[in-house]
């Protein structure tokens, strides 16, 4: 299955809206998305949603032999997969350049900054250490994967409870959840991933959606990228701990400092929303309130099937404020009729003269073409 | 041994959510009891030469676990629900074309296949992928005792002497799929599958309703 | 002795530590021959008469059974079974040559020999095909080339499937034996019928046809300079030409001279038994198609009858 | 002449046998091919038979070893059964690693003998913690001519009637262990589960349902995998197998379990026979 | 189960309320009914609609219309309004065009062409610049039908042009960028409201649309 092709008008109309100062789905440049954080019913298992991407992290623990070089410390393992599920365009267990580029940030980010005490992973030293797996599944790619994705892992870090487990002598117990209450992780900091495209007369948008990205990295006629992603990884404390950047050069310094600027606000209320999340679930579990990933369902209907957020969207248009002028009515059926392809449009949209724009409707019962498998007759 | 007490056959809650991913044809998040499946759908796709099929289209399963490491049940899972789904669209309808589903599990409180074969149905259903008939899984155990449990729960499953999984089609609720595990006598898995087939027209139910929920907005 | 502890290994059913401790076991249940001097093995190989451990003369071949036509869904199958030495060939028809790259003029043959797990003393693993298959399978290609005539299917390829069920020796031998009864079995195109036959030479005895203990002592290097080794040759009996000779092992030049006088009369005579099972394969043919053309002659004769009367009752009714 | 026919219109050759209530090869629906059972054929294995279904053949070798049980089961042994379609078999199978196929017979075949509890797995364990059997049932299918899983039932189930264990002394303070391969005893088996394979035709009054389907049957019925696997064990089902294929109503299944109940009575009567006059001999 | 004109269906069901009184009416079964030799069977969910001649069909939710190719449509350069060998139309990769679907059989390649059956543009060819997004067909069904509103009520607000192809796609080009979103943006939101949602956001259009503009 190819790539989701971007026609030229798509690029044009883009390039402009966003050098003249708006976005298509209404928001400003430094706002990004929704971000929503659910946790399912084990420790370390939570769907993060930014707008529409979606990313599921499970992490699992088990006890093995720690590495020569590393007696006396645990093991983390971060692993991301895209399925078909999250795109058209990916094909099953097939490792593509995605993968390997998320793989390696998230490894930066998480592995090479020491964010996780491993030493307090240890239980054996030279023979029994916890190794902890971090497996991220995107489920839906609306963009901007890499900032969803290390907000899933840090969540599910932070989230995740190993068992208890008391060394008598030479055997070692590990105690089910049910006998001693699970210990969790210990974070030095929180570092979490910010991304931002940067466009021409150096424009800085955060938290690209799908379209914004395929734009910036999309190439011009002649030749030269439109513009270039830019990975800010950085933690509560203001420090960073990875910069990565793709796609075109970057001509002038200072947008990289605006653009750690506002990653730094932006780091500050990610992981203040996390932290927040995570008391809540807390305190609920303590109440034994059961959770369950069911709870992302929500059963009127509308609601599923509208999108949250619209992919075109003025600044404060929201679809409920719609229904809340009105009541909602009983449903009638729609008495819809089937627009077969006439010979002429059916509507003939005349080029928009200054005063109005004229839809002619074309009267006359749309002429039903017979679909039947035999005859192959031009069909809708 | 007909087993003498009836335990109390209704199914787990079921909570359905229809176009729940933006970026696929279709795709649906059910959950049964605490057991929660996500399911995409990517509608008739061209795919390369070497895997078309001349007169039907091929369907391509892939099952994902939570933990990553991809293990042998998994595959048991994607052949059971490949085979199933196959009968139920219409492939001649989308000759050498090739249609992916892929299947997300949540969370596992037993019952993890039905929930992931309904949640599939539904899938095809809001991809408006042409089906000949939609199917219903039912699963049901037979416990020491000897009676049976329709939809057993983790626990119930582990310690059940026998395991009886069924599919029913809409159409006249013909088998479409069935497989079971440990030992039973003929006439409990009589009684079974009568049971479950009654308890399937509650599943067709259910897939009436959701599609009545979104009905009047098409 | 590797195969078996890696495999539970990776299947995770045992740690490293329990591998070792395991190794050792497994020699306890082979414990027959490895600790043994070379030559009481030597001496192992006879009975008190000074005959072969199994009552045979040093030249006398084992008694082998053939037979054709042994797999139904193959186009040419066979199936041969030298007293413990049993193998399973089956051929498959021209085929479209697998990742190719460019035109080839000339047919090509891939052979693919493998054993069951269960058919040597040590467990074998079953998926991963170890340095021995990949050697026999060469082997048999480079033998079957000169007697197939691949100019006559250009662009194609013919698949041969060799299977040996159990091991006791000779099973290259066999196993190109197997292969030429199954490809004239298919009605491949070939010059002439090919068969091999091999012996194993330890200091001045020669043993035709040898088991794997004879062969396995054969190719062990003895203290003493003398000569040892195993000779497989396969010849094409019609044109009087020698296939394919391979030699493993140090012998002078006399003794090979000797050894292949040997191994000619050994070829020789598995010929007529090859010609025997190919022409009884035709005349079942043959006969069967005589059968159904009797059979169809009977139908179309109650056929006319049956046309006969209607038509005699339709005149009645016109008239 | 049918031949040529039967490659070209593949599945009107089949309809006008099956509308003359009839299949190609001559039998009737429900009747199922010759068995034919034959023991200890490969004397390098520790037991092994070879059975041929019609001509579906399939040869199955045992080997035993030792090894030491897993941390969490400390008492328990290994069977582990392994069924290989080689590319011999049939031109559906190419050369390399296992087709999925393979991996879904391999799946149900593994699943019958565990779910039929004929073989106690405790049973296999001798010294606990120490030492165990693993007992490798390797399966090789050297004809593939459709339900191979009735052939691979039959042949794991009758070696492993004939398997007999060399017995094994085993002193804890020097974990020596002696082998003598002279006294052996055999293997505890309760019950005997035979398989017997359906295949369904989509027909247009009513689905047909075919016992002992051959290849060119299965691959009619909705291709590979798609046949009813029924397995009885002793008066007590121990798995029925259905992935897909078409439908099957309510009275064909009756109908079906009870000649599923028939044949292996008949195939259980030939194992024992041929068990028996092996120990005559 | 059997079911009548108006009930929400599931593929499985059948329906045979097919009136032939007389025997030579052509039966019109559309998108969603298949045939099998007893009854007519119903191979997508949705609702059962029929109009009064005899024409039954399914509508139901789909994002991606299956014209029935399995490859790429071919459009060959000759289908455009006076084009001939030698002047080629100006048509580069990753242009928008507005086309009609000439062929469109499970087994053969669809084509489209730019040209009507007179050889004239009409609507047809190439659109530059506005803005094109991707929606479900059912909404494409829902503004393109006479009785919906929605157009009546935008046309008095600014001038633009709109293109809706019967794949999902709609193209609007307006004089100004944002009037462009704004009208995407009513659109986009019609699609998950029935038919009298739509009558009263259109009623007060201009207010939704002039509030969020700025």
């Amino acid at each position: 299955m190819r790539e989701q092709f971007l026609s030229n008008c798509e690029k044009n109309f883009i390039k402009k809206i966003i050098l003249e100062g708006h976005r298509l789905d209404g928001r400003n440049y430094d706002e990004s998305r929704k971000l929503d954080i659910c946790f399912g019913s084990e420790y370390g298992s939570c769907i993060v949603s930014i707008g529409e991407t979606k990313v599921l992290a499970q992490v699992s623990c088990e006890v093995v032999q720690p590495k020569q070089i590393r007696p006396n410390e645990g093991i983390l393992y971060i692993n991301v997969e895209i399925s078909p599920m999250a795109a058209p365009q990916f094909e099953a267990n097939r490792q593509t350049d995605l993968t390997v580029y998320l793989n390696r940030l998230l490894e930066k980010c998480y592995k090479d900054s020491k964010c996780i005490d491993l030493e307090s992973l240890c239980i054996v030293v030279e023979e029994k250490v916890w190794s902890l797996r971090v497996d991220l599944k995107i489920l839906n790619h609306e963009g901007n994967l890499i900032e969803c994705s290390s907000i899933a892992t840090l969540v599910s870090l932070a989230h995740f409870k190993r068992p208890d487990v008391t060394r008598s002598g030479e055997s070692v117990i590990i105690h089910t959840l049910a006998e001693n209450d699970p210990i969790p992780t210990v974070l030095y900091h929180y570092p979490v991933c910010l991304t931002f495209a940067i466009f021409q007369n150096n424009v800085l948008i955060s938290d690209p959606s799908y379209i914004e990205e395929t734009v910036c990295t999309s190439t011009t006629e002649d030749g030269n990228t439109i513009g270039g992603l830019l990975v800010v990884g950085m933690n509560q404390y203001k420090e960073i701990c990875l910069l990565n950047h793709t796609e075109a050069a970057i001509h002038n310094s200072n947008i990289v400092h605006r653009a750690i600027q506002s990653a730094a606000e932006r780091s500050k209320s990610v992981v203040d929303l996390i932290k927040a999340e995570i008391i809540r679930d807390d305190n609920l579990r303590q109440k034994r309130t059961k959770i369950n990933f069911s709870d992302i369902i929500t059963t009127n209907h509308v609601q599923s099937l509208s999108m949250k957020d619209l992919k075109i969207c003025l600044k404060n248009y929201n679809i409920n404020d719609i229904k809340m002028e009105e009541d909602n009515s009983p449903t009638e059926i729609l008495d819809d009729k089937q627009d077969i392809k006439p010979e002429k449009s059916k509507y003939d949209v005349v080029a928009s003269l200054p005063q109005t724009a004229e839809i002619k409707a074309k009267e006359g019962a749309s002429t039903w073409i017979e679909i039947s498998s035999e005859s192959d007759v031009d069909s809708s | 041994m007909v087993p003498e007490r009836l335990q109390d056959f209704k199914l787990k809650p079921l909570k359905c959510e229809l176009n729940f991913l933006s970026k696929s044809d279709g795709s649906a998040i059910l959950s049964q009891g605490d057991t929660v499946v996500l399911a995409s759908v990517n509608g008739p796709l061209d795919i390369k030469t070497t895997s078309q099929n001349i007169e039907k289209a091929t369907l391509e399963v892939l099952f994902c676990s939570k933990e990553g490491k991809p293990s042998v049940a998994d595959r048991f899972k994607e052949n059971v629900i490949r085979n199933t789904c196959e009968t139920a669209i219409l492939g001649c309808l989308y000759p050498r074309t090739g249609i992916t589903l892929t299947i997300q599990e949540l969370e596992n409180y037993g019952g993890l296949l039905t929930c992931a074969v309904n949640c599939a149905c539904l899938a095809l259903i809001n991809s408006g992928v042409g089906m000949r008939h939609v199917v219903a899984a039912v699963s049901c155990a037979v416990n020491e005792v000897g009676d049976l449990v329709l939809e057993p729960t983790q626990q119930e499953a582990e310690s059940a002497r026998a395991l009886l999984y069924f599919v029913f089609d809409s159409r006249d609720k013909n088998l479409v799929t069935g497989f079971t595990e440990g030992t039973f006598s003929e006439d409990t898995y009589e009684e079974a599958l009568v049971r479950c087939r009654l308890a399937s027209d509650f599943v067709f139910q259910f897939y009436r309703d959701v599609v009545k929920k979104y009905s009047n907005v098409i | 002795m590797e195969g078996r502890p890696r495999a539970l290994l990776e299947r995770g059913l045992c740690s490293a530590v329990d591998a070792q401790w395991l190794m050792m076991m497994m020699m306890m249940m082979e414990g027959r021959d490895c600790l043994k001097s070379y030559d009481e093995v030597y001496s192992g190989l006879f009975d008190e008469k000074g005959h072969r451990k199994d009552g045979r003369e040093m030249k006398e071949a084992r008694a082998m059974y053939a037979r054709g036509n042994f797999v139904s869904q193959a186009k040419g199958s066979s199936y041969i079974e030298m007293n413990k030495t049993k193998v399973v060939c089956s051929v498959f028809a021209p085929r479209e040559i697998s990742h190719q790259n460019e035109f080839s003029t000339v047919g090509q043959l891939f052979c693919e020999v493998k054993f069951a797990p269960f058919s040597c003393h040590l467990q074998r693993q079953p998926h991963v095909p170890d340095a021995e298959e990949k050697a026999l399978s060469v082997a048999l290609r480079k033998a079957l080339e000169p007697t197939v005539c691949c100019h006559l299917f250009a662009n194609f390829q013919i698949d041969i499937f060799v299977y040996i069920l159990e091991n006791d020796g000779a099973c290259l031998a066999a196993a190109i034996t197997a292969a030429g009864l199954a490809l004239a079995n298919g009605a491949v195109p070939m010059y002439d019928i090919i068969t091999a036959s091999s012996i194993a030479i330890i200091g001045d005895k020669m043993f035709i046809d040898p088991t794997e203990r004879e062969e396995h002592l054969a190719l062990s290097s003895p203290e003493t300079k003398q000569n040892h080794g195993v000779i497989t040759m396969s010849r094409m009996h019609g044109l009087k030409q020698i296939a394919d000779f391979r030699q493993i092992g140090s012998l002078d030049v006399d003794c090979i001279l000797k050894a292949t006088d040997i191994l000619e009369e050994e070829c020789n005579k598995i010929v007529p038994k090859i010609q025997m099972i190919l022409v009884r394969y035709i005349n079942n043919g043959i006969i069967q198609q005589k059968k159904l053309a009797e059979a169809a002659k009977e139908r179309e004769a109650a056929l006319k009858i049956k046309m006969k009367e209607w038509s005699s009752s339709i005149i009645k009714i016109s008239d | 002449m049918a031949e040529i026919f039967k490659h070209i219109y593949p599945s009107k050759y089949f309809n006008d046998y099956i509308s003359r209530n009839v299949r190609p090869d001559g039998r009737k629906f429900d009747e199922h091919r010759d068995v034919k059972v034959n023991i200890n054929a490969i004397t390098s294995a520790d037991a092994s038979a070879a059975v041929k279904c019609g001509n579906s053949t399939v040869v199955c070798g045992i080997k035993l070893e030792l090894a030491k049980p897993k941390a969490e089961e400390p008492d328990t042994g290994f069977l582990i059964s392994n069924v290989e379609l080689l590319p011999l078999c049939s031109s559906k199978f190419r050369p390399g690693p296992p087709s999925d196929h393979a991996q879904v017979i391999n799946n149900i075949v593994s699943d019958i003998v565990m779910n039929s509890k004929c073989i106690d797995l405790k049973d296999l364990c001798l010294v606990h913690d120490k030492l165990a059997w693993v007992v490798y049932c390797d399966l090789v299918c050297l004809d593939y001519d459709g339900s191979i899983v009735d052939a691979c039932i039959v042949a794991i189930m009758t070696s492993l009637k004939t398997l007999l264990l060399p017995s094994v002394s085993f002193d804890a303070e020097t974990e020596e262990v002696k082998v003598d391969t002279s006294a052996r005893l055999p293997l505890k088996i309760h019950g005997l589960p035979v398989a017997t394979s359906f295949g369904i035709y989509e027909h247009i009054p009513r689905n047909i349902v075919l016992a002992d389907p051959s290849a060119y049957e299965e691959e009619m019925c909705g291709g590979v995998g798609a046949n009813l696997i029924v397995c009885w064990n002793k008066g007590l089902f121990c798995g029925i197998q259905k992935f897909g294929g078409s439908n099957l109503s309510t009275e064909d299944e009756k109908r079906t379990l009870v000649l599923a109940k028939e044949i292996s009575k008949l195939v259980e009567g030939v194992i024992e026979t041929c068990i028996k006059n092996d120990k005559v001999k | 189960m059997k079911v009548s004109i108006g009930d929400v269906v599931l593929p499985g069901d059948y329906f045979d309320e097919i009136s032939t009184d007389n025997a030579k009416s052509r039966v019109v079964i559309g998108p969603g009914l298949r045939k099998e030799e007893d009854h007519v069977y119903i191979t997508k969910a949705g609702v059962l609609k029929k109009k009064n001649p005899h024409t039954y069909w399914i509508d139901s939710y789909q994002k991606r219309v299956d014209i029935g190719g399995s490859t790429t449509a071919a459009l060959s350069y000759l289908s455009f309004e006076g084009a001939t060998k030698k002047n080629r139309p100006e048509v580069q990769v990753g242009d928008i065009i507005y086309a009609k679907l000439v062929i469109a059989s499970k087994d053969m390649e669809p084509e489209l062409v730019c040209i009507d059956s007179f050889g004239h543009k009409g609507r047809l060819g190439v659109l530059t610049d506005g803005f094109v997004f991707k929606c479900s067909i059912n909404l494409i069904r829902k503004i393109l039908s006479p009785q919906c509103p929605l157009l009546e009520s935008l046309k008095n607000e600014w001038p633009f042009e709109l293109a809706a192809g019967m794949n999902g796609r709609i193209w609007i080009k307006a004089n100004s960028m944002k009037e462009t979103i704004a009208l995407g943006n009513a659109v986009l939101g019609a699609e998950f409201m029935s038919q009298e949602e739509i009558k009263k956001m259109s009623n007060n259009i201009s207010a939704t649309l002039a509030g969020h503009v700025y």
